[in-house]
């Protein structure tokens, strides 16, 4: 998958969360989970989603690297990487 | 009494004419008595006062002539020879009654005395009897058809439209009006312009005859003589029976459209003490068998009443039977 | 001796007024004399008497309104004193109600394998994805009715994982974008009266600890890797979990006040869901005592986003015996919930913050949560909440046992 | 095989009353304009001739007069047919047809039959305006004791006058105005038919078409266009509209899971209304979709061509209504 099906993926698994937000404007160091104003609730949706699309595994300690945009991106393509 | 001594009149049919009469009045007081008791319900139309028209013109008809009347029909179907008790417990609302308790006072049925109803719309059964006589025209039957009704109805479409039909397709029908001066609570002055019925007959070309219907005599003869016109011609007949009902149009009714004064004043002509005077002064018949016949009557009446009491209740389950016909084509 | 009775005149004749008496007793009397003159709706009208006899005794004033049958005189027909209706009555049949005529038998639809199911029950069937070939119908015809669909309903949240179809997320976003401003604002007026009906009437009383996590949030990691995960549960679902078997030992928190604490005996914790478009719905997670923790976080997947969806039934918004509220991360340290009547209680849990935690002498740091507890002072006292809270925190502290 | 004979609809009614006069003395026709004038709608002409005035009555323009004398002679023996010209002129007759005719049998307890037949031209067409082109089926279908017929096609033109010959009953037969001059094909052999049921004029398996009298070559024709669309829908002719068959249509119902009932009476209190309120009773649990109706526009029937065709639901939308129903 690359860094532009990823990051598609992203703005629209986000969007099913938050449907009345537009994640693409969000910032690549910007907090999502701030900005989008999602609880642990929706943010466990959106972590089950992601994996499910992009068939990876993403263990509870690597949710440190999903809190911004930049970070989250970076982390999925050397998760699909390998 | 008649205008000329009826030499037709024997000691037994005036014995038999008289009872006739005496047996609808009675039969009458006792329904009025059975109904202030609530055994009768719903309306109840009385003909005492006007029996001398039922007896008079009945008497002048045979078993295959067809006889249709109105609400106000017990005096027709007593005289016509219907059992007091079917019509009683009729009334009663049993099935034993001649319409199966259905009809009620307003709806007495007997075809086997071709006794064809109580017609409770004013005018209603007209058109029905100059059908009937068309039908005994078409099919060479030497039977006529008689239609009673009220001057009410002699203000009614129905009656014009009869009449004319009548007239044209010469049917044998014997209308008989019993203008008894009062349609319900409204009298004759203020419902017809020509208070004259019989010339509305005429109007149509029928002949039309009017007589004292408070005379039994009188009424016989005019009927006789209708009858004979109709049997010969095949003709229609129209004949105006005038004559007064003693009591309300019907049982709730204060009599507030006449004065007790006009009732009295009628009463005076009650056709049956006018009746039994000239019978016993012609020695036709004596006080004793007055008496006799009273008390036979009176016999008659008890055993309608019993009759009615142990009459029985249609079944509800039987509601629906004879809203179309069990039988197939015959 | 007879009586003489007001005479029925008239279909529609109920009573009358006896006006005049025209014979006085002593007078002699024969049929068809006039007695009396009696007045109706339809006016005045002369009374006659059927029977012969002397008029004993006048039993009805002038002026006097009696309904028709009713007594007015008594008639001497010198046939003894024994008093008789004048002759005998019978009374109309009592009439059997008179049902359609026998139709036949309902003929057998021809399909053998078609269901029978009323058009609300298919609705909400399908709505929730429940088998219809599983159910067995208890309307007319043995049809499926609304009823049976929710029984099943309940009893799957109750029992059986339901799978979390992707696409229900997908079409959940849509559902809410568009939803019409009416519907937040009926909930924000449902909210209002809700709270200033428990403020007006519900004397609080307000409780809190702070709580340790570690315990708990160490055995939710640990037993989360053994999860896939669509599996994985969060720590609300423990706390769901924990409050539940506290109110198991102590019973009048789990109850309403109706002229009287109604204790209920189960144990459905109401979890109030905020909605992005604003306000709050609070479905019932039914028996939480009785559910896994697997099973309290399978029932928050379903709720949650139909809540978010405004699909929800008024049924599962009406049967808490219990609230929890949850202010989650990033915001206030704690939350003192209102009560939603008519229950008694309503339990608050503040963020999960690494906070400084003395235990045994020993100053640390840990993950800990402040709970409050705003109770109903008509139905319980402090001791008792505190009794709960501390239940509450025990069940924190061996999470393996939840 | 029997070979067909093509004629129309007066032609096939004329037929009926012909054989009806040849196989019973007892009937005579009696109406207005019947005889030397041959019928209003020409459906007697020549019958004066071949039957005589005795048989082929003129009447007065007297509906109460000559409708309650074709029920007394019905009572004394005969078998009549009265021509009501147009069911626009019946409810003069109203009193004689609903106090008499329907109502003696049950009244006398049994011993009255009347075995009349009323012939009514109705219907809409041929803009006659108001007061020409009613259509009063459901007046006369809600009266016990009468049985109403509706002659929907010519095999019932030429076949359901001689079933009415046979019953015992009062028999109301409307025949449609705007029919008489259409043609159709129908067998030689065609006679006396059945007057208790309804019948499935065109086999159908996605939606049942339930119409009579002048709906039924509408909906047979919309269904043809529908089964160029894929939809195949069945059309059940009621023909009598009381008693009701019910068994026919709640059959089909079953089958199909949907049902429009096309007619062109007034919509509120009418045919529909109760063939709607039956399949709810009785077929609730085999419908898909709830049952639809196209009756006529509730107004009095304008003069104008274009208004009239919009008063009543046409072929057009039949076919636009039953593809709305089964692909929403």
């Amino acid at each position: 998958m690359n860094e532009e099906e990823i990051k598609k993926t992203v703005f629209q698994l986000l969007k099913n969360i938050a449907p009345e937000t537009d994640p693409s404007l969000l910032m690549p160091e910007e907090n999502i989970r701030e900005a989008l104003n999602i609880d642990s609730f929706d943010a466990l949706q959106f972590i089950v989603s992601l994996c499910e699309k992009l068939k990876v595994d993403i263990p509870e300690e690597d949710y440190g690297k999903t809190s911004n945009l930049k970070s989250l991106i970076g982390y999925l393509i050397q998760k699909t990487k390998g | 009494m008649g205008t000329k001594a009826n030499s037709s009149l024997d000691a037994n049919l005036g014995q038999n004419l008289l009872k006739q009469m005496i047996l609808i009045r009675r039969f009458e007081e006792r329904a009025a008595e059975e109904y202030t008791k609530s055994k009768i319900r719903g309306f109840l139309h009385l003909y005492v006062g006007e029996e001398a028209v039922a007896v008079g013109v009945v008497q002048a008809l045979n078993q295959e002539d067809y006889l249709l009347s109105t609400y106000r029909e017990h005096g027709h179907a007593l005289a016509r020879g219907m059992n007091p008790n079917v019509i009683m417990a009729e009334m009663y609302g049993k099935q034993e009654g001649c319409s199966k308790g259905r009809g009620g006072s307003m709806h007495l049925f007997d075809s086997s005395l071709n006794f064809f109803g109580g017609n409770a719309i004013v005018g209603g059964h007209l058109p029905l009897a100059v059908g009937m006589a068309l039908a005994s025209k078409k099919q060479n039957k030497k039977n006529i058809t008689s239609c009673f009704f009220g001057e009410g109805a002699a203000a009614e479409g129905e009656f014009h439209e009869s009449l004319n039909l009548a007239a044209l397709w010469e049917v044998p029908v014997l209308f008989v009006c019993e203008n008894n001066r009062y349609a319900m609570g409204t009298a004759l002055k203020y419902t017809h312009s020509m208070e004259d019925l019989e010339k509305k007959g005429e109007a149509y070309g029928i002949r039309s005859v009017a007589v004292d219907g408070m005379d039994l005599l009188a009424v016989m003869q005019a009927a006789a003589e209708a009858v004979e016109f109709i049997r010969e011609t095949g003709k229609p007949f129209f004949l105006v029976c005038k004559t007064y009902r003693f009591r309300a149009h019907s049982m709730f009714d204060a009599e507030l459209y006449r004065e007790k004064s006009e009732v009295e004043e009628w009463k005076k002509k009650d056709p049956i003490p006018k009746f039994k005077e000239y019978l016993l002064k012609e020695n036709l018949i004596s006080q004793a068998l007055v008496d006799e016949l009273e008390r036979d009557v009176e016999q008659e009446i008890e055993n309608s009443v019993a009759f009615a009491e142990n009459g029985t209740w249609e079944e509800a389950s039987n509601l629906t039977r004879f809203v179309y016909s069990e039988l197939k084509q015959p | 001796m007879i009586k003489f009775l007001m005479p029925n005149l008239g279909a529609d004749m109920e009573d009358g007024v006896l006006v005049e008496w025209r014979k006085q007793p002593g007078d002699f009397l024969q049929k068809g004399d006039i007695i009396a003159d009696i007045d109706t709706q339809k006016g005045l009208i002369e009374i006659e008497v059927f029977d012969e006899g002397v008029l004993e005794k006048i039993l009805v004033k002038e002026g006097q309104k009696v309904p028709v049958g009713s007594v007015l005189a008594l008639i001497n027909d010198g046939k003894g004193e024994e008093i008789r209706e004048s002759s005998g009555d019978n009374p109309t049949p009592e009439v059997p109600k008179i049902l359609e005529p026998q139709e036949q038998a309902k003929t057998k639809s021809t399909e053998e394998h078609r269901i029978k199911i009323s058009p609300l029950a298919r609705k909400i069937a399908e709505s929730n994805g429940i088998d219809l070939t599983l159910l067995k119908g208890t309307g007319p015809e043995g049809s499926i009715v609304k009823e049976d669909v929710e029984k099943a309903i309940s009893e799957r949240i109750a029992n059986k994982p339901v799978p979390q179809p992707e696409e229900k997320t997908k079409e959940a976003p849509e559902e809410s974008v568009n939803v019409s401003r009416t519907t937040s604002d009926s909930i924000r007026m449902a909210v209002a009266a809700a709270m200033s009906k428990s403020n007006r009437e519900i004397p609080h009383y307000f409780l809190e600890k702070r709580m340790d996590m570690s315990k708990a949030l160490e055995w939710m990691k640990e037993s989360n890797k053994t999860r896939p995960v669509q599996k994985r549960i969060l720590p609300v679902a423990m706390l769901i979990k924990a409050v539940a078997k506290a109110l198991d030992e102590v019973p009048d928190l789990n109850a309403t006040w109706e002229n009287g604490l109604q204790r209920k005996n189960e144990i459905n914790i109401g979890f109030v869901v905020s909605l992005r478009s604003g306000g709050i719905m609070v479905p019932a997670i039914l028996q939480a005592d009785s559910k896994t923790v697997e099973e309290i976080m399978e029932t928050l997947n379903d709720l949650i986003p139909r809540a978010r969806a405004f699909k929800l039934r008024s049924s599962e918004l009406s049967q808490s015996t219990f609230t929890i509220t949850s202010i989650g991360e990033g915001g206030a340290d704690k939350v003192f919930g209102l009560i939603y009547p008519p229950q008694v209680g309503i339990v608050g849990f503040g963020e999960i913050s690494e906070q400084p935690f003395a235990e045994e002498g020993m100053l640390g740091i840990r993950p800990v949560v402040d709970v409050t507890l705003s109770a109903d002072h008509r139905a319980t006292d402090g001791l008792i909440g505190s009794r709960f809270l501390a239940a509450l925190n025990k069940h924190l502290q061996n999470p393996e046992s939840l | 095989m029997t070979k067909n004979v093509s004629l129309t609809y007066r032609e096939a009614l004329k037929m009926a009353i012909r054989e009806a006069l040849h196989k019973d003395e007892r009937v005579f026709l009696m109406g207005e304009d019947v005889g030397r004038y041959g019928g209003a709608f020409a459906v007697s002409k020549g019958l004066l001739q071949e039957f005589g005035p005795d048989r082929i009555m003129d009447v007065p323009l007297s509906e109460s007069g000559f409708t309650g004398a074709g029920i007394g002679a019905a009572l004394a023996g005969m078998r009549p047919i009265v021509e009501v010209m147009t069911v626009n002129f019946s409810l003069l007759a109203m009193d004689q047809l609903f106090n008499n005719a329907a109502t003696l049998l049950h009244m006398s307890g049994g011993q009255l039959n009347v075995p009349v037949i009323i012939r009514m031209g109705s219907g809409i067409g041929r803009q006659l305006a108001a007061q020409h082109s009613h259509s009063w089926e459901p007046f006369f279908a809600h009266v016990p004791g009468l049985i109403v017929l509706s002659v929907g096609t010519h095999e019932d033109a030429r076949g359901m006058l001689l079933g009415a010959l046979e019953s015992l009953d009062p028999v109301i037969l409307f025949e449609y105005t705007s029919m008489l001059n259409l043609e159709k094909e129908i067998p030689e052999d065609s006679g006396v038919v059945d007057i208790s049921k309804s019948k499935v004029r065109r086999e159908g398996t996605d939606i049942s078409l339930i119409t009579y009298g002048t709906g039924v070559y509408k909906c047979l024709e919309a269904a043809e266009a529908l089964e160029k669309e894929g939809i195949k829908a069945e059309v059940i002719d009621l023909r009598v509209l009381r008693p009701l068959d019910e068994a026919t249509f709640l059959a089909s119902v079953r089958k199909t899971h949907r049902a429009l009932v096309v007619e062109d009476a007034w919509k509120s209190v009418s045919i529909s209304s109760e063939i709607v309120s039956r399949i709810m009773e009785k077929a609730f649990f085999d419908l898909d979709a709830p049952v639809e109706r196209l009756c006529g526009v509730e107004v009095p029937i304008p003069y104008p061509k274009h208004l009239e065709d919009a008063s009543v639901p046409q072929v057009s939308d039949i076919v636009e209504k039953v593809k709305k129903m089964i692909k929403p």
